[in-house]
């Protein structure tokens, strides 16, 4: 059957005054399918919508063009406009005759302006009613790690009604939250109480996750338990995997002649029965890897309690502290304020063992000169890492990971705490050194997150927006290995053949896969082949 | 899989210039799935021919189709209108597809648009490799399932040749595993490292029959 | 700028690319009108097909525009379409066309000027080219 | 748990307030978002894109993303132009009273089409678009410049406005609106660089502040010298302006990165340039950022030593005094610009705030929490602190601290419902 295409060209209240919209509406009546033109001046006001709805019913138009301002801000308001009017939102197209045509250009532009609305046409045309549904959702989440992120994360999501299962590989929870992450200011028995005490939250230690299989909102985990295998579903899972330091290689770093790491000497500051309190402390950081926050946070925290609590000589080799997240300038001033002495180098200090002591040579840059120093203990530098199990649990998941081996890579600042699979989060430490009031947000960001995507026990999608034909796709894996979200997967279709289903749920309709697909089975609704080349067509 | 790759285009160009009407075939099965002659390439090789026909000014007519699999004459049969309108097919099928066209189209010119390479299986996305050489005498029972005739680089039978590099490499292709390497690994993994110290007389080349036929036993 | 009577498509990512042609038009950053734009969702929605096929219909070149690298919101969609659009350079070369036809480009939605400047660029390598 | 009816207000729409807003109102509550000025997005809105051959992770382009999607938020209220008066009540159910200034050009109705500007009689023009990326885009009466407001009859952009979005008789309007939980995202003010008087800025045309060096790549794509309209060729940029002084005992965390990504921005458009970046404490930590900090390094001349002077030789010569601490002496050079890397302020505003909202602020200006790891959680119950105004961030932490306020009042939403419902 002929479609009956509706026009409506709107001149924007006469700011479109390049555009001939007596000739351009005249153009456009002549195209194939256009059963109606209408011009308006102010088609986004409630008197112009009211106005398309009444000439969509009377005229019995089954599809509409929009002549107008771009559909980057337009477009959901016009979908509505059109639904309103008893169409599927889908069967619109807009031709951007504002922004991209009368305003870009000087001179008369009608003829582009017909140009554009018959690119708009001729895509309408094709295009086909879409559906949404609801499809349910498990209101389980899985938290995996069960450090200080973990844990938070499990009793802030049980607070707003989720259940959770916080899984840690370890034999307890909160392992990773030592001695050393005290001085964050939080008290680590009374973290992991609050998740033990809530019924809400299942404790499930010493278990590995064994395999990640299914989508958004309906994941299947298996678990290992006790030599035996749990199966479970969840809707979301968090990654709060964490991180691990290492002392860094090399000549100044031989741990157990005076050269500690910053938990060993976290330790010994906690160590009331310690044989001998260390008269001379040094620390030093900031010289192999220049983008740790953590290394300054806790040499400024370690060497304000040496200082205070043994009343030590402190000194502090570095060559810039990191100062950049809340409270640490101010934690800094503190530690030279009680006499900390901080040593600014260009270049690393070189490091000898003498007499039992640990002899830091280096130059500083204020004095112009070289110090030296023999210190008890030299609390060494240390190299931020992800934790170990990081790289097994990234392909599991089928998430990516950065150069350094955290979680996420690029696009952080797309997806703050989202994974570009839906329905995995990361939180804390796992996706690198963020610094502590980060790490604090992140985990709120993160119940938000799934508080919005599972909270109703359901996720509205749009019904095979994208879809690969059964009939033509050969099952060539192409679009699963390419798809960016993790989205496609071998499915049986009703013949039995085996080939690639979309998930609804799961997919970000960015149609990478429909671009590559050797087979052309692939239809992205509004963005197929026919549509796009029936634009090229009106050039 | 049968792998196979676009000719280069110098050629296809010679083996089209007799003809203004010309049919793009594609087959939808090996070929489609190693990117050389699926629907997507047909319609490539279709567009690039007629801008360059038309870039030189030439009269041009192309045609496109794509069959589920092109070594079935029954599934060719469903284009036979369109190889009738046309004065040349270009097949991008591998040669058992080429064949079966110019066998059913007698008249027609059916012209090879791909080189059929070998049978493989992907690498990575885009990269497919050599798998098996059709010897017909498999002995993959005896390399831990690793065929050096394709493998190795000189198709050694009884080990490497010496030239392996360091970390288990190829010394004719630093990016490729030594396949006896491979093969010792996977027999010591096995515990059946004794099978290496057999060793292999020449082997019997006469068992590729050609040309080469399977019948079902039963059929 | 008078236009040419060849035209030139442009697809733009709706998140990047096509943002920045509107605040361009917003702006009045004036550009050679024969320059089409046609919206997708990502970069990485083109196929080389798409691109062959509107040169086949007369267009005197393609741009394919996307997020900047490392920003693409669906993570590798533009790094896809740059590799298709060199591809399609590779194909175009081989039939003795100027690659220079199509072009990638990267922007980001809050960058107007570059989006004027990657089109005039486009435009003058078409005066070149002539034809 | 359902949490509809429930309504939230966000106060600001910054890039914080933004996500802040668009996080409830996926969560399904009812935002009112409402702004101060006469635009969203805030401060952020008007930086540039840095990117260079790839993306340098300036995150300036989620801005644009999230006003789209909080403008076409269908329950998302915006109130631009308006300011919180009063505030009663409790967590659950908050009464506020919210002032909205007169709009001479209504946003809803303006179609950005410019007719007005165009016949406007004086000059420079009394009524003009605003910032580029401003939303929504509509035009700006300035009152001081506009004949109206002196006396005159002049009509003319009134009668010219195709849309009637002009109207020059309007009173500010008061409305109230319940809400359960309050959501504080004012961010920050930049600092006033004339306040360093000996740095130049206000003097001398050459000297710019990062914001300026933002805005003019925002507004031009590249950059020229005020005057001259010359391409500078040496640039310094001078660090922690109104950072880690006297004043202002933190660290703003932004200054660092925008300055060096500046500079590797010119440098990318004009290989020439010759930079300079004089710091104290180089900040290089950050997701992403070690890789182009090493590109940086290449590239950028980095001085350790803070200059305390700048002057004018000649007109567009300036002349840089600063310590080398590395070397160990003092030092002069010339430059053609100086820029400014100016830090965070806390809100003017906030003192007020705070009052209305009995909230307290932090010895540093910025709004107090009620201990360190609750770091959005205010001193009063539903009312909680997101973005800049609460410390410096930059654009990603201020999201993720937009949504985990979002989070937390949620959290308190929740409780309230379940605590009905018992």
């Amino acid at each position: 059957m002929e479609p009956r295409i509706g026009v409506f060209l709107c001149n924007c209240g006469g700011a479109l005054n390049n555009i001939d919209f007596e000739a351009a509406a005249k153009e456009v009546s002549k195209l194939p399918g256009v059963a109606r033109v209408e011009f308006s001046s102010s088609l986004c006001f409630e008197e112009g919508k009211q106005r398309m709805v009444s000439c969509i019913r009377g005229d019995n138009l089954d599809r509409v063009v929009v002549a107008a301002c771009s559909p980057n801000f337009q477009e959901p308001g016009f979908q509505e406009v059109i639904e309103r009017a008893g169409l599927n939102r889908y069967l619109l197209s807009m031709a951007n005759i504002r922004e991209q045509c009368s305003w870009a250009h000087t001179g008369d532009v009608t003829a582009k302006a017909v140009k554009l609305v018959k690119m708009a046409v001729n895509k309408v045309r094709l295009l086909q009613p879409l559906q949404t549904k609801e499809v349910p959702v498990s209101r389980e989440v899985l938290v995996v790690g069960g450090g200080f992120s973990g844990v938070s994360v499990a009793v802030q999501l049980a607070r707003v009604g989720f259940s959770v299962t916080l899984l840690e590989e370890g034999k307890v929870l909160g392992a990773g939250m030592s001695e050393l992450e005290s001085f964050y200011g939080f008290d680590a028995g009374q973290v992991i109480n609050g998740a033990e005490m809530d019924e809400r939250i299942e404790i499930l230690t010493s278990c590995p996750v064994l395999e990640v299989t299914g989508r958004v909102g309906n994941f299947t985990i298996r678990i290992s338990k006790d030599g035996q295998e749990i199966v479970r579903k969840y809707g979301a899972v968090v990654v709060a995997s964490g991180y691990q330091t290492k002392l860094t290689s090399g000549s100044e770093a031989k741990s157990g002649r005076g050269i500690v790491s910053q938990e060993e000497f976290c330790r010994m500051l906690g160590d009331s029965g310690l044989a001998r309190q260390p008269k001379t402390v040094g620390f030093l950081f900031d010289f192999s890897d220049e983008s740790s926050r953590f290394s300054t946070l806790a040499t400024l925290n370690n060497a304000l309690t040496a200082k205070t609590k043994w009343g030590s000589e402190v000194y502090v080799f570095y060559r810039s502290v990191k100062v950049d997240s809340q409270g640490t300038e101010r934690l800094y001033r503190e530690a030279r304020d009680c006499g900390v002495v901080f040593v600014k180098c260009e270049a690393p200090p070189s490091i000898t063992a003498e007499n039992g002591r640990v002899k830091v040579k280096a130059r500083d840059v204020f004095a112009g000169e070289d110090v030296v120093l023999a210190c008890d203990v030299l609390v060494g530098e240390e190299l931020y890492l992800p934790a170990e199990g990081t790289e097994t649990l990234s392909s599991l998941l089928n998430i990516r990971r950065d150069s350094r081996g955290f979680f996420q890579d690029e696009n952080v600042h797309i997806y703050p705490v989202a994974s570009e699979r839906r329905g995995i989060f990361f939180v804390g430490e796992c996706r690198g050194d963020l610094g502590r009031p980060r790490v604090l947000a992140d985990i709120s960001s993160v119940v938000a997150e799934v508080h919005a995507l599972l909270s109703s026990g359901k996720m509205r999608v749009e019904t095979e927006k994208v879809k690969a034909d059964p009939q033509k796709c050969v099952a060539c894996l192409t679009c699963i290995r390419v798809c960016p979200h993790g989205a496609i997967q071998l499915v049986r279709a009703d013949g039995g053949k085996e080939v690639a289903g979309i998930s609804d749920a799961a997919c970000f309709a960015c149609g990478v896969c429909a671009g590559i697909c050797p087979a052309k089975a692939i239809a992205f609704q509004g963005y197929r082949d026919e549509e796009i080349l029936a634009q090229i067509e009106a050039i | 899989m049968i792998i196979a790759e676009r000719k280069p285009m110098e050629e296809i160009k010679r083996l089209i210039a007799p003809y203004k009407k010309i049919l793009v075939a594609g087959c939808g099965t090996c070929v489609t799935v190693c990117w050389a002659g699926g629907e997507k390439e047909v319609g490539l090789l279709a567009s690039q021919l007629k801008l360059a026909r038309s870039a030189e000014g030439k009269d041009v007519s192309i045609v496109e189709a794509t069959v589920e699999r092109q070594c079935e004459n029954e599934m060719v049969a469903e284009i036979k209108d369109k190889v009738a309108s046309v004065d040349a097919v270009i097949s991008l099928a591998c040669g058992a597809g080429v064949q079966t066209m110019a066998e059913m189209f007698e008249d027609k010119p059916i012209l090879p648009g791909v080189n059929t390479t070998f049978i493989g299986r992907p690498q990575k996305e885009g990269v497919w490799v050599e798998m098996c050489g059709a010897c017909g005498d498999c002995f993959l029972d005896r390399t831990g399932g690793v065929c050096p005739i394709v493998r190795c680089a000189k198709g050694l039978l009884n080990g490497p040749c010496g030239g392996t590099r360091r970390g288990g490499k190829c010394e004719i292709d630093p990016d490729k595993d030594c396949a006896w390497v491979l093969v010792y690994r996977r027999l010591e993994k096995q515990g059946r490292l004794d099978i290496m110290r057999q060793y292999y007389a020449p082997k019997n080349y006469r068992a590729v029959k050609r040309p080469g036929k399977v019948q079902a036993a039963k059929a | 700028m008078k236009a040419m009577d060849k035209q030139i498509i442009a697809f733009c990512c709706e998140h990047s690319a096509y943002a920045a042609a509107d605040l361009a038009g917003k702006l009045r950053l004036h550009y050679p009108e024969n320059v089409l734009v046609i919206r997708v969702p990502c970069a990485g929605r083109i196929d080389v097909i798409h691109i062959l096929k509107a040169l086949e219909k007369g267009a005197a070149a393609v741009l394919v525009m996307g997020c900047e690298d490392g920003a693409c919101h669906h993570i590798t969609g533009n790094t896809r379409a740059k590799e298709r659009v060199k591809y399609c350079n590779m194909l175009l070369k081989e039939i003795d066309l100027d690659g220079r036809r199509v072009e990638m480009f990267n922007l980001s939605p809050n960058a107007p000027h570059k989006f004027v400047k990657a089109v005039n660029e486009v435009v003058n390598t078409i005066r070149q080219l002539g034809r | 748990m359902s949490l509809e009816n429930k309504n939230v207000l966000v106060v600001g729409s910054g890039v914080s307030g933004l996500s802040a807003a668009l996080e409830l109102a996926n969560a399904g509550t009812d935002v009112y978002l409402v702004e101060k000025g006469a635009v969203v997005g805030g401060v952020a809105a008007s930086f540039c894109c840095k990117a260079t051959d790839i993306c340098s992770r300036c995150s300036v382009c989620v801005v644009p993303d999230k006003i789209k999607q909080a403008l076409s938020h269908p329950q998302i209220r915006l109130f631009t132009r308006s300011t919180i008066k009063e505030v009663s009540g409790e967590v659950g159910s908050f009464r506020v009273k919210v002032l909205r200034q007169p709009q001479y050009v209504d946003e809803e109705r303006c179609i950005a089409c410019g007719l007005c500007a165009q016949v406007c009689p004086t000059e420079p023009k009394a009524i003009y678009p605003p910032l580029a990326g401003a939303t929504p885009f509509s035009y700006v009466l300035d009152k001081g410049g506009c004949l109206r407001f002196k006396g005159e009859k002049c009509s003319l952009c009134k009668d010219s406005c195709p849309t009637q979005a002009i109207e020059f008789d309007i009173k500010p309007k008061e409305q109230e609106l319940k809400v359960g939980a309050i959501i504080v995202a004012t961010g920050f003010d930049v600092f006033d660089a004339r306040l360093k008087g000996s740095l130049g800025y206000g003097r001398y045309p050459n000297v710019l502040t990062g914001l300026d060096l933002e805005r003019v790549f925002s507004r031009e794509g590249y950059l020229r010298l005020p005057p001259s309209g010359r391409e500078p060729g040496r640039i310094a940029f001078i660090q922690c302006v109104g950072s880690r002084d006297e004043g202002h005992g933190y660290c703003s965390q932004v200054c660092c990165k925008y300055a060096m990504k500046l500079a590797g921005l010119i440098k990318y458009q004009n290989p020439d340039s010759q930079i300079t970046i004089f710091y104290i404490d180089l900040q290089s930590a950050g997701k992403g950022f070690a890789q182009f900090y090493q590109e940086y390094k290449k590239m950028i001349r980095f001085i350790r030593g803070v200059p305390v002077e700048v002057s004018q030789v000649v007109p567009g010569e300036l002349e840089v005094k600063f310590e080398d601490i590395s070397q160990g002496k003092v030092c002069r050079e010339v430059f053609d610009l100086v820029v400014l890397s100016v830090g965070i302020s806390p809100g003017k505003d906030s003192w007020d705030l705070a009052r209305i909202l009995g909230i307290n602020l932090a010895d540093d200006g910025f709004f107090g929490t009620k201990d360190s790891l609750a770091s959005n959680e205010t001193n009063v119950d539903g009312i909680f602190v997101a973005g800049t105004c609460q410390g410096p961030k930059d654009i990603p932490d201020s999201v993720a601290h937009g949504m985990a306020a979002a989070a937390k009042a949620i959290q308190v939403l929740a409780g309230v419902a379940s605590h009905k419902t018992r």
